[in-house]
């Protein structure tokens, strides 16, 4: 089992006619995930990938119903793309996309709650169930299956430390990115509660970084609510304060969402926090 | 980007939001005819910078002559290094109440959220928490009447007060919401007898959402090289070390810093030059790093979308074109690193497989200059 | 509140709806002058009724002197009983294709609802069911150019007409929601090389809403009596019968009616007083339906708010003040239903306890005349 | 059982201190109804009928929670008035105003929607289980308990119709009023589908009229999914087409809602119409 995507999980993709679109459309074939349908509108007919492409989410609807779709659509349009997906009905909403307005964002969250939908990201790498589905663009080769959940706001780091674990063989049951922008669909809390509940997740990875207030609101929940190990690993220590450091959330403002007062929630909370991106391995395997 | 106060102001003015009479002025002269048809005025300094009062960088003046004279004094000041380059001249208000009044996005809740508290004028962060209320507003139906009575409930205030902030908050959300406005705070919102006037405005706009908002000018709240990064799309953050970094991805981007100051080196930058980037952008994010004139160099890369021999190629056009000579330090791992590898190595760069060795090897080649 | 024609395109204008060039005109002479500058052009009656061209209210004149002629004979016509005062005489589009589309209120979903077909230019009753498209529009986020190109879709439209409906559609949303607009309706929407042009404006406000739209003009669609009527705050319809019928509820005034029908009778009106009436408004009521002159009065009163002693109160000091002497039919029960038939009984009426006893004896009394 | 509403229900009063809800208040309570709070911006502190005035809805949901709450305010402010209880948590909201604007209506049905609340109305008076608690303005002594159920779209032929019913010794489990207006919250087969599954309700009564299609899409509805008797009475076979009968509802428009329509669509589903309100009673009789 897997937690929000499995297998079966059939998934369409927004602006698949683009270069982003189209070239990941072949990625996620490739590991797997079962792609229905693709929207580009004015150019229902054509086919990517062998993906059929329609003019709009409802058209793609009728004819290949879906759950999920994953948005590779310029900032400035996104927020009409995702409104569409949702009153669809996608019921799992992936926006690749960096720079979306931030009353965009809220517009999307807000209809997303209306609808029961569940957002991703934005600026996110999406999601993968490893070895079986992934709505995203990560690289294939990292997301083996196996024992542990991560959950990160950021991609890259996300990769590397997966990575690590990978060459440790230890795999991974589901990995969740965030997305790096101040208002993101699902919270550290809403991937920890899936996790909790995942029988085939034993221990759980934490990929967090300063700004906001996520990671002291995810340590709150640990606290009560989880009792499984997470381990951690945050980003942005050395960050001087009234700066944003390349993701728009990640920002120290007014005193609020420094690295010591994360840590120090974290800690308090009973999770290993590893100094370097490279001690993760050792304390997961400590705490298997 | 964040606006002088006098152009919150403007743009305050346009959606019925009452400010202060006023002008905007860039000599001691000009201030001295603007407070001539002001009365009593006080004398602003427009740097993006709180804290101006405690700086000194706001003055009263009585008379045209006091006006100069206090102008002048501020037009030479630097203001948290900042140079102060115009001065907003308006009517001193008679203010009988000092109120907090801001709108920001709360990340939580995912919403626009009210901050309203009775400890106008004061430092935000110094008011008690349970002194600011906090009024997340549902976007489908926007901040509504019942809403704000309910805001003024739990702050205490009622009678004709009251009716003013009802007429008066509505406003404030829709500029919020139809200028992207990541946070529109008015401190102290003046209730005078001529009723609810912002005294202040300190406006924040969604850099994503400038495209929508043509007619706002430019401001520069940056260095010139954090300017020209924007123009080229990186995230970059100048620092005062002397290891130049750059990497893809912004977590790990701070990850290599984070390592960099663990080890005990100095970070002299934050560069994400972002994920799947071409040689040439690659080479111009290159470039900007070279110009600061770092000591080392430290690259980090973890191949996904981003391509090692990209990166590579990026490197070499560089180094062949520019000829610089410092010490490298190149973690290169992931999509195409077998061929990114050998083209550094067949030019003498040493290619690391872990961020850690990189990064110790860069600390250390700091450390021997 | 229905708008004509004229006002329905000024309106539409105001919110950037493209509607043909045009003036309003009262005379032959004003309409040959307006012509005079527009070359072509289309001469519309102004009145409150759908199928105008049918009647002959619609006319074309290539040059002022045919227009001159054209809305002088229009200006002298009868349209479905309404005298023609008004004229638009507006430039003759050169049309590519005629659609229609319009927004409504959706009773089953509570929700705007967008109309559209390719059908434009035919009565909408007359259009398929499955060439209309129908959409409902979520209140919570508006119209979003997403579901205008679904609409499209459905209707089979691509290319650049796709584009114009696409900036066209959330400009008619717009306008009927901020007008209150029951009906916000286009036929046809005309295709011209110039873009669409709204070559009709079929526009109903809501009548609660009107307090929000104090600019717009009062428009009389009713008879005297009705507008007396709403005045009074009273719901009145004349009807061509006898049995003058009044009854405090809409259900339980249009159950009279229907009786009076199923017995052999024939209403002289709907008048529903409302529930919990005063003596004052009772009475005014009554005076109302005693100016229609009826040969039988019909009176229905189940109390609940309504207070059988407060209506027998009204009755008989109406019949003191204006003498009339006509059969009576009173059906009163109910709250203080005791007090009130005393009253009635003292002066002679004979009160009922059902309403069939009531509206049998009414309609009796209407026969034997 | 009763539907919607019992004698537990907690009820607030909006708009408390007016004429109306005033002397509806003092009736309600009467009837048994458990009424908390009242709500009326700058009164709160005082008492009507013995219950506490408060200035705002959130007010009173922190210090007398609440589940419903009926409105007694001017229609130009009851939508926002509206909106306040749906946003404060109240879960059926019973709207007696008449003239509220149509956009307005639109609003307050799709906010509730969003919050998952039940409306009753607008222009409406109000739900009753019948001898526990009335929500409403209707009088007292007509609604006493038995077997029958009744929905109704207007409010004095509906009193007059349970009239006959009480003169005949039969009682109403739960009345139901619509609301005459043309946007109201609760429809024909809302209701029915609670009779349906009411055991105390043996028989069900619809009072329906000219204007619309809740007659029509309830039939179609009792065809499919209701095993319980239906009888019904339809006000509006003398009306003409496009005039407004009082109700803003009551109107044929564009050949559609008409009497004939409405009374075949209802016939072919098996329900009885009485030709006249007093002939409901006999039908019942014969039903049960």
């Amino acid at each position: 089992m897997a937690i929000y995507i499995n297998k079966k999980t059939r998934v369409l993709v927004q602006g698949i006619t683009g270069k982003q679109g189209s070239f990941h459309t072949g990625q996620m074939l490739d590991y797997g995930t079962h792609i229905v349908g693709g929207v580009s509108p004015g150019k229902g007919g054509q086919a990517v990938e062998g993906v059929p492409v329609f003019d709009t989410v409802f058209e793609a609807m009728e004819k290949e119903p879906a759950e999920a779709s994953i948005l590779f659509i310029p900032a400035p349009f996104a927020r009409d793309a995702a409104l569409e997906a949702l009153d669809a009905g996608i019921k799992l909403l992936v926006l690749i996309p960096e720079h979306i307005p931030l009353h965009d964002a809220m517009d999307i969250m807000a209809f997303a709650k209306h609808k029961g939908a569940v957002v991703v990201g934005p600026n996110t790498f999406g999601l993968v169930s490893s070895g079986y589905c992934k709505i995203g663009i990560m690289p294939n080769k990292y997301f083996i299956p196996g024992p542990v959940g991560v959950v990160s706001r950021s991609g890259t780091l996300c990769y590397e430390i997966v990575g690590h674990l990978t060459v440790n063989q230890t795999g991974t049951t589901t990995v969740v990115g965030l997305g790096g922008d101040r208002v993101v669909g699902l919270h550290f809390i809403d991937v920890l509660k899936q996790f909790e509940a995942d029988p085939e997740t034993r221990v759980i990875v934490l990929i967090g970084e300063i700004g906001g207030s996520a990671e002291e609101e995810a340590a709150d929940f640990i606290a009560g609510g989880i009792s499984k190990p997470v381990v951690a690993y945050l980003a942005g220590k050395s960050a001087p304060p009234g700066k944003r450091m390349g993701h728009a959330g990640a920002i120290i403002e007014r005193g609020k969402g420094t690295f010591d007062g994360k840590v120090k929630s974290l800690t308090t909370a009973g999770v290993k926090v590893a100094a370097l991106p490279g001690q993760v391995v050792r304390l997961i395997q400590e705490a298997m | 980007m964040k606006l002088y106060e006098y152009l919150g102001k403007k743009l305050f003015r346009e959606y019925g939001i009452p400010v202060p009479r006023g002008k905007v002025v860039a000599s001691a002269e000009e201030a001295a005819e603007a407070a001539a048809g002001l009365g009593e005025v006080v004398i602003k300094s427009q740097v993006l910078s709180g804290k101006r009062g405690k700086a000194g960088g706001i003055s009263f003046a009585s008379n045209p002559d006091q006006a100069r004279e206090e102008a002048g004094r501020i037009l030479q000041m630097e203001i948290n290094d900042l140079v102060v380059e115009k001065l907003l001249v308006e009517e001193k208000l008679k203010i009988e109440q000092e109120l907090y009044l801001a709108l920001a996005v709360d990340c939580s809740t995912k919403l626009p959220i009210v901050l309203a508290s009775l400890d106008g004028g004061m430092d935000v962060e110094d008011v008690p928490e349970e002194r600011m209320i906090k009024w997340p507003v549902d976007v489908s139906i926007g901040l509504q009447d019942y809403a704000v009575r309910e805001i003024c409930r739990q702050l205490g205030v009622s009678g004709s007060l009251k009716n003013e902030i009802i007429s008066f908050m509505p406003k404030l959300y829709q500029f919020f919401r139809a200028m992207d406005a990541e946070l529109a705070e008015i401190n102290p919102l003046a209730v005078t007898a001529q009723g609810l006037v912002a005294a202040d405005a300190k406006v924040t706009i969604d850099d994503d959402a400038i495209f929508r908002h043509r007619e706002l000018p430019k401001i520069k709240e940056k260095t010139a090289l954090e300017m020209r990064a924007d123009e080229l799309g990186l995230a970059y953050v100048e620092l005062d070390g002397n290891i130049a970094i750059m990497a893809n991805g912004a977590g790990i981007t701070m990850a290599t810093l984070d390592m960099v100051q663990h080890f005990g080196g100095k970070p002299a930058n934050f560069l994400d030059f972002g994920g799947g980037a071409d040689v040439d952008r690659t080479a111009q994010a290159l470039e900007l790093l070279l110009a600061t004139n770092p000591k080392v160099l430290l690259i980090n890369i973890f191949g996904g979308i981003t391509r090692c021999d990209v990166v590579a190629e990026a490197f070499v056009k560089v180094r062949e074109r520019k000829g610089f000579n410092l010490p490298v330090s190149f973690r290169l791992v992931g999509t195409n690193e077998t061929e990114g590898r050998a083209m550094l190595e067949k030019t003498g760069i040493k290619v690391f497989s872990t961020m850690d060795d990189a990064v110790r090897q860069a600390v250390e080649a700091a450390r021997a200059l």
